[in-house]
């Protein structure tokens, strides 16, 4: 509670595009509502505020706090450390902050593979070989930037969080449903839901939302969206043979990918009690394939050129694997001992544990 | 245009003339192009793997290591005669089998500079490139003067269908390939149930009483059956069956009169080559007669025997009338057994 | 996304203490094929390596790729599937969807930098306990082989620490507060 | 973590030595009882023979003095005693389905030597069976009435004796037979080994009390083309072909038959020795005693014309308009007695069998010595007038044979025992018999062959090798025209070459060509040879893996009539088992769709092979019906949004077996496993 009788409110954007502040931001007039009832204690891409004010305020004394983007280097742990400290609910807002999204496709790469791909392309102009040093002894001093982690690594997977919203960027209309949620709430008027849930989204698929006929699923050949002489605006795109990870991915959007005729792309992650959103894709596309001879089904399958990204676009930092070999392996370092408790488990919502 | 390298042996140009004139006359017409191996050398026949198996196979896989040396675009040597392709094919077998034979084979070929190295080269039978690789619809389709019926045994001797290591061949002993390509020549094929059986190879000169016997034994099924000829595809069962059966005659005091010819100058014919043309008449028991009851005319030559009166071996015994029980049905293309 | 180079493996065939490595793997079994073919090579006494831990499905279409993926995170360094032959499935066809998931989750986890030989597909009828002992095996000396995965522990696993990684010369100093 | 709240017994078995010889038991149960007790684990016992009474009695103790909410035997296989120990924890007032029995014998201590590895990989398995006991939920077997009615496939003495057996007891059977009369092969034989017997005298009766038995309604000349629904409520579709001649009116006076023009080889009961009429009863003491048109070969249907048999027949049952007709009958029950197929001699093309024409199959003999057969019971060679100075009988062809069939085909021994005091019974030949090893080991089965032998018959043992008539000259002028067969005598130690004038092939036995499709037909697994896999070969030989499917007489393997009836009755007596019961409990291995998740994305509707998976339109949800599910759990896994889940085989439960095998590693230590 801040001295005017307002509650407290902040938002961060830590690896991420900025497009859930924008996000927020598209919330027209009811970002006026915000203003009134919160007073903006923090918020890097709107107000100019130090991060010495963040951390000279008292544990707790944050009320809400929509943490967006993943944690790429240290600078992200860092705020994302300081913001559980100081927030007393903690929300990781957006795909980035829950389930890693497009940042988190790094994980398939090194971090010396990046470095290069950014400092040493034949378009880049780097005769002497150039690459960020993390630490540089000026005359001035010694001047730091962030280190990059060797994967990239969600919100709950540093510290523990209170909601998760979906969404890359969550839709404006459910970021004004938990505003006001969150409004009534402070003011007595509203029951908080349970710690841990998925909020700002739905409990069952796109697929439900989605206008589109749905008939028995036989794919005898995948295609691209673009390499489709013609698409059937009223038939389900998987059965078009279009990969679209909508029937494994949290309904909440209103399913707008689909119904403008383009496949889902798993953006609001996966639904209640999935472990691991990619291999619910790549089980129930393999499953409905229309081929017995395992020389069918490969050149079936050659008709999805890029199964991980299709399968772990958004989700890749949450997977069970989580990253690739080689990124695992790049850190170097021998890692410690992680002590028997399990780090903080994402208890995800109505009631469904993580396993 | 079907590319091979060619492994003639010793046979082609000596006792099987015939076979090597025939066989050149329709490598035109079958699209067979044969690069003979340089500076090939001699397989060893059958004895000498008798005698020091290891420098017997040195001495074949020279061939094989010139063969390889002289890849043509085509990684198949074709041998025409039965014992050449056995011993090749067999010798490849065993290099690809036994490392240590291997090393041991490529340390004396290094002698002569050359090295072979095992699998590169794959050994086959004239025959079986001709039947499976050009087939029998492109042979048929050259057929400009059927055999009308000539009554023909098929013989392919005792090595061609064995071991049959990459199992080319429906059955070892019972094979219809070859009848199936005699056939497509407008030959009627006999039942001669002897087709893989053995014509004594050398056992003319260890043990003649033998040597006469085994090759009795084939004139005798195949007269049995109503042949007018026994068609082979090796120059040794040629040999024995052509060059001793007057001795054999006489050891058994029967006037057996039955020619043998290769497969090849049978397909000259049915190609409407002229007989001469495919060593036609050089052999000693004459198919003059045989091939006149078919309209072919073939010179006579100062090295056949004088024309028999013809008569054949003993009275053929009459074919059972089917009174009786009825037999099973053979349903297989040509009398084949199911598999 | 093409994955990146596969990383050479990370332990070599042998452990610290010089002895074989000996891989541990996780073993899926339908019940009516591939289990009762274990259980004959049991009672035919026929000796496989121990490096196997079987677990039993009702048919190998209850297999999620999960378990599988769960399984090389949570530290096997093989996982074998297995089940009836196709046509001999006890629930008709069931295996054949077993053998579609198990063909795309195979590309996966070769994208991911693991090897495919990591994981295999092994069809044993109620009767073929030598072929099953003879499939397993194989298979443990061809992981054995791989060397340890690792995903658990030694490196290939997310440590909390973020070292630095820093090409340019000079030690990169972690600052204290940031290690977990 | 819900496996920290239960109270988890870990019982360790020796089995004897079984186990205890290669697993260190006292140190396995010594180090579950410490090292997972933070996982639940409160009790950790070790036992010479846990499966017996007083095994079994410490575990109920335990449930009920230490409050035991969870079980885990480490022992066998669960395939052998996991119901003896939900048994046990049903009688301590624990549900069944709480208690996990994981293999620490059959999958570690029979398979592995080194005795160090072994104990580590039992505890791991140990660590698996408690992580995922822990998951497990009380469950309730379901219960599905036993529709009283049985379909018996197969009309040969097998399928017959169960027939009768269930129908004695006052229950329905519908008995399929393809053919158009029951009998089967042994219908085929003149005498019946070792006794002599004729085989028309002692199955006729049998095939007569069938055919009028209230309880028993005969589909002949018929095929199952279509089985559905599970045990207890099979709905099965027969096909009737159509036999051209309608049964109501039909006397079986025969007339048909004898009017009928046409002649064609019969290939089934004569087996291709003898003749049939196109309109034909393939032998007098047919049952049922209707006559069939074998359509193809009739000149009717062919060009129109003929209709012989319509004209001569005087109850004008001959109807031509006939067609096949589809019956659905409900069963609770099946029994499979389809029987075997000769192997083809044709297939040895070194016997000459089909070449030469005085070699003979053992069926042909048979035919040839039965009274009613082509030759009315003479001995004679192809050319059905001379008889046989001396006759080869060629034991175990196509059986004992790598090239082939590797098994033995259990009768062709008696068989060709028999076959040779018939042919010293009907002619005064000279016999010679080809074998590897007698095999006769039924009762007074070893007697037959000493008489056989004291009667002259001459034994040589080893295989032929060839059975040809080129003969060798001169040795073998004399023999012009029989057949030479050459073998190598072993206990001689010489190649023979006998001259003989006829040769009888002891063919094996094979299951039926389309054993295959039968077996996907009844949801059923054949071995690679094509034989019906019982359930358990020694311990439950009649069954099949599939509940409610039964098998009897040589669809199971090459067996002997007696053992054919013995299987027959064991079919019908587990079958009246279940008839009595009225209901029956099925394991509770389910999947079901929280209808709250599901979308209605329809991946999962064509994954069902049972129709279990139905979709509502309306409500653009997917159900699972618990009566057809079989519980394979295919469906499972390929739900996009994880909304379908299945008891007894759960992903908690499955995902926890995992972590627990995991914990241990491979020399036994305990290792941090990180829930990924």
């Amino acid at each position: 509670m801040s001295s005017n009788g307002k509650h407290r409110f902040a938002m961060y954007w830590a690896a991420s595009c900025g497009g859930c502040d924008i996000a927020v931001l598209n919330l027209h007039e009811k970002i006026a509502e915000v203003a009134d009832a919160f007073e903006i204690v923090f918020w890097p891409c709107a107000m100019d505020t130090k991060y010495a004010d963040v951390e000279a305020l008292p544990d707790g004394s944050i009320d809400l706090t929509f943490f967006s983007g993943s944690i790429r280097n240290d600078e992200n742990l860092h705020l994302a450390k300081l913001l559980r400290r100081t927030s007393k609910i903690l929300v990781a807002f957006g795909s980035c902050a829950s389930e890693g999204c497009i940042p988190g496709l790094a994980n398939f790469s090194t971090v010396d593979d990046m470095l290069t791909t950014a400092f040493e392309t034949p378009s880049t102009e780097n005769p002497l070989h150039l690459r960020p040093v993390p630490r540089w002894a000026a005359p001035e001093g010694e001047i730091r930037i962030p280190t990059l982690a060797p994967v990239v690594r969600t919100l709950d997977q540093v510290v523990d969080i209170d909601y998760t919203i979906p969404g890359c960027p969550p839709e404006s209309a459910r970021i004004a449903e938990v505003v006001d949620l969150a409004i009534a709430a402070f003011a007595g008027r509203a029951e908080l839901p349970p710690k841990g849930s998925v909020i700002g989204a739905g409990t069952s698929t796109v697929c439900d939302q989605c206008a589109r006929q749905r008939d028995v699923k036989k794919i005898a050949a995948f295609t691209r969206i673009q390499a489709t002489a013609y698409l059937d605006p009223a038939l389900c795109l998987l059965e078009q043979g279009i990969p679209c990870s909508g029937p494994a991915t949290r309904d909440g959007c209103g399913a707008l990918c689909p119904v403008a005729g383009a496949p889902c792309i798993g953006c609001y992650g996966p639904s209640d009690g999935v472990v691991d959103q990619g291999a619910r894709l790549l089980s129930a596309f393999s499953s409905v394939i229309d081929a017995r001879e395992p020389g069918d089904i490969e050149r079936i399958l050659d008709g999805l050129p890029d199964p991980l990204g299709t399968f772990y676009r958004f989700g890749l930092a949450r997977s069970i694997l989580r990253a690739s070999r080689p990124a695992f392996a790049s850190s170097g370092v021998e890692p410690p001992v992680i002590a028997r408790a399990p780090e903080p488990a994402r208890a995800g919502a109505a009631g469904g544990t993580d396993r | 245009m079907t590319r091979f390298l060619y492994y003639p042996g010793c046979s082609m140009d000596a006792s099987a003339r015939a076979y090597a004139d025939s066989l050149e006359a329709i490598g035109g017409p079958l699209g067979l192009e044969l690069d003979e191996i340089e500076d090939w050398n001699c397989c060893g026949a059958t004895e000498y793997q008798g005698i020091s198996p290891t420098r017997a196979y040195a001495l074949v896989s020279r061939n094989l290591a010139l063969a390889e040396k002289q890849k043509n675009g085509s990684r198949t040597v074709v041998a025409p005669c039965s014992a050449c392709y056995l011993n090749l094919a067999k010798t490849e077998h065993y290099l690809r089998e036994d490392k240590g034979l291997a090393a041991k084979i490529n340390t004396a070929l290094e002698a002569g500079g050359l090295h072979y190295t095992p699998g590169s080269i794959e050994v086959r039978h004239l025959l079986d490139v001709v039947f499976f690789d050009i087939g029998i619809e492109t042979i048929h389709g050259l057929v400009t003067r059927p055999l009308g019926g000539l009554k023909v045994a098929p013989y392919l001797g005792c090595l061609v269908t064995r071991p049959d290591y990459d199992h080319r061949w429906r059955s070892n002993e019972h094979p219809r390939e070859f009848d199936r390509l005699l056939r497509t020549l407008g030959a009627e094929v006999v039942d001669f149930p002897l087709r893989t059986d053995c014509c004594g190879g050398h056992m003319t000169q260890i043990s003649p009483a033998t040597g006469f016997e085994l090759i009795r034994r084939l004139i005798h099924a195949a007269d049995q059956a109503g042949a007018e000829m026994l068609v082979t595809l090796c120059p040794m069962c040629q040999m024995n069956i052509d060059a001793y059966q007057a001795e054999m005659n006489r050891y058994f005091k029967t006037s057996y009169h039955m020619p043998i010819l290769f497969f090849t100058q049978l397909i000259g014919l049915a190609f409407g080559f002229p007989p001469e043309k495919l060593g036609i008449g050089t052999e000693i028991v004459s198919a003059r007669q045989a091939l006149a009851k078919i309209g072919i005319a073939v010179p006579v030559t100062e090295a056949q025997e004088p024309v028999g009166a013809g008569a054949a071996g003993p009275p053929r015994r009459p074919r059972a009338k089917r009174t009786g029980l009825p037999m099973p049905a053979m349903p297989g293309e040509d009398g084949e057994a199911p598999r | 996304m093409s994955a990146t180079t596969t990383q050479a493996p990370v332990g070599a065939a042998t452990d610290s203490a010089g002895a074989a490595f000996e891989p541990v793997m996780i073993g899926f079994t339908c019940n009516w094929c591939s289990y009762r073919a274990a259980d004959l090579a049991g009672t035919a006494r026929i000796k496989y390596p121990p490096n196997v831990r079987l677990i039993r499905l009702m048919c190998s279409g209850r297999l999620d790729p999960a378990f599988v993926l769960k399984a090389f995170a949570g530290g096997a360094d093989g996982v074998m599937v297995s089940g009836c032959w196709p046509g001999e499935c006890h629930y008709i066809e069931q295996n054949i969807k077993a053998l579609r998931r198990f063909v795309l989750l195979r590309r996966v986890i070769e994208a991911m930098g693991i090897e495919p030989a990591r994981l295999q597909l092994v069809w044993a009828s109620a009767a073929e306990g030598q072929r099953f002992a003879h499939e397993v095996g194989r298979i443990v000396e061809e992981v054995r082989a791989l060397g340890p995965l690792g995903w658990g522990r030694d490196g290939a696993r997310p440590h909390e620490s973020i070292a630095a990684v820093s090409t340019a010369a000079g030690p990169a100093a972690v600052p204290a507060e940031v290690t977990a | 973590m819900s496996s920290a709240q239960e109270r988890i017994g870990v019982y360790v078995c020796h089995c004897g030595s079984n186990i205890a010889a290669t697993v260190d038991v006292e140190a396995v149960s010594e180090w579950a009882g410490e090292e997972l007790a933070d996982r639940g684990v409160v009790i950790a016992r070790n036992d010479k023979f846990m499966c017996s009474s007083s095994g079994q009695e410490v575990v109920e103790k335990d449930i009920a003095e230490l409050g035991l909410t969870r079980v885990v035997v480490a022992a066998c296989s669960p395939h052998m005693h996991e119901k003896t120990f939900r048994g046990a924890c049903a009688r301590a007032g624990l549900n069944p389905y709480l208690c996990e029995l994981v293999s620490i014998r059959e999958q570690v201590s029979w398979v592995h030597t080194d005795r160090e590895a072994a104990t580590a990989k039992a505890k791991a398995v140990i660590a698996g069976g408690v992580l995922r006991v822990a998951e497990q939920v009380p469950l309730e077997p379901l219960r599905v009435p036993i529709h009283p009615a049985t379909l018996v496939v197969g009309g040969g003495i097998a399928g017959i004796s169960a027939a009768l057996e269930i129908a004695d007891a006052g229950f329905a059977v519908h008995l399929v037979e393809r053919q158009p009369s029951i009998g089967g092969h042994m219908a085929q034989f003149d005498k019946t080994f070792p006794t002599l017997d004729c085989a028309a005298c002692i199955l006729t009766p049998r095939m007569v009390e069938a055919g009028m038995h209230k309880n028993i309604t005969l589909h002949t000349w018929s095929e199952v083309t279509d089985v559905k629904g599970y045990v207890g409520n099979f709905t099965v579709t027969i096909k009737e072909r159509a036999r051209y001649i309608n049964a109501e009116l039909c006397t079986g006076c025969g007339i048909c038959q004898e009017k009928c023009p046409i002649r064609v080889q019969d290939n089934v009961f004569e087996a291709g020795l003898g003749f049939r009429k196109v309109a034909y009863l393939p032998f007098p003491q047919a049952v049922p005693k209707y006559p069939v048109i074998d359509g193809p070969n009739c000149t009717y249907f062919e060009k129109g014309t003929c209709k012989a048999c319509e004209k001569f027949c005087p109850t004008d049952a001959i109807d031509f308009t006939q067609v096949d007709k589809d019956v659905v009958v409900e069963v609770g029950n099946i029994v499979l007695a389809t029987g075997f197929e000769l192997f083809d001699a044709r297939r040895i093309e070194q016997y000459g069998y089909g070449r030469l024409p005085n070699v003979f199959t053992s069926l042909e003999f048979e035919r040839m010595s039965n009274a009613a057969g082509p030759t009315n019971g003479r001995i004679v060679l192809r050319d059905g007038v001379t008889e046989p100075k001396t006759v080869g009988i060629v034991h175990c062809v196509g059986s004992r044979d790598r090239n082939y069939n590797a098994y033995c085909s259990a009768i062709c021994c008696m068989q060709s025992l028999k076959f040779a005091h018939l042919v010293g019974e009907h002619t005064d030949a000279t016999i010679y018999n080809f074998y590897i090893d007698i095999r006769a080991g039924g009762k007074a089965y070893d007697e037959f062959y000493q008489r056989v032998l004291e009667e002259g018959t001459i034994f040589v043992r080893g295989r032929v090798a060839e059975v040809t008539d080129t003969l060798r000259l001169p040795a073998e002028a004399a023999d012009e025209g029989r057949l030479m067969i050459q073998v190598e005598d072993t206990l001689a130690g010489k190649q023979r070459r006998i001259p003989v004038d006829m040769v009888v092939l002891s063919a094996g036995l094979e299951p039926p060509a389309d054993a295959k499709e039968t077996a996907r037909l009844f949801g059923i697994s054949c071995s690679s040879d094509g034989w019906v896999i019982e359930r358990h070969p020694k311990l439950d030989p009649v069954a099949t893996m599939t509940d409610g499917v039964f098998a009897a007489g040589c669809a199971l393997g090459p067996r002997d009539i007696p053992a054919s009836v013995s299987n027959g009755a064991a079919a019908a007596a587990r079958i009246l088992g279940r008839i009595q019961q009225k209901e029956m409990a099925l394991e509770p291995v389910r999947a079901s769709v929280d209808e709250a998740r599901c979308s209605g994305c329809r991946i999962c509707n064509d994954l069902c092979p049972y129709n279990a998976i139905i979709f509502h339109a309306d409500r653009m949800v997917t159900e699972v019906n618990p009566a057809l599910c079989q519980g394979c759990g295919t469906c499972i896994p390929a739900c996009p949004a994880g909304a379908i889940s299945g008891t007894g085989f759960s992903d908690a439960q499955i995902l926890s077996q995992i972590e627990g095998l995991l914990m241990v590693s491979a020399s036994g230590q305990l290792r941090e496993v990180v829930p990924a």
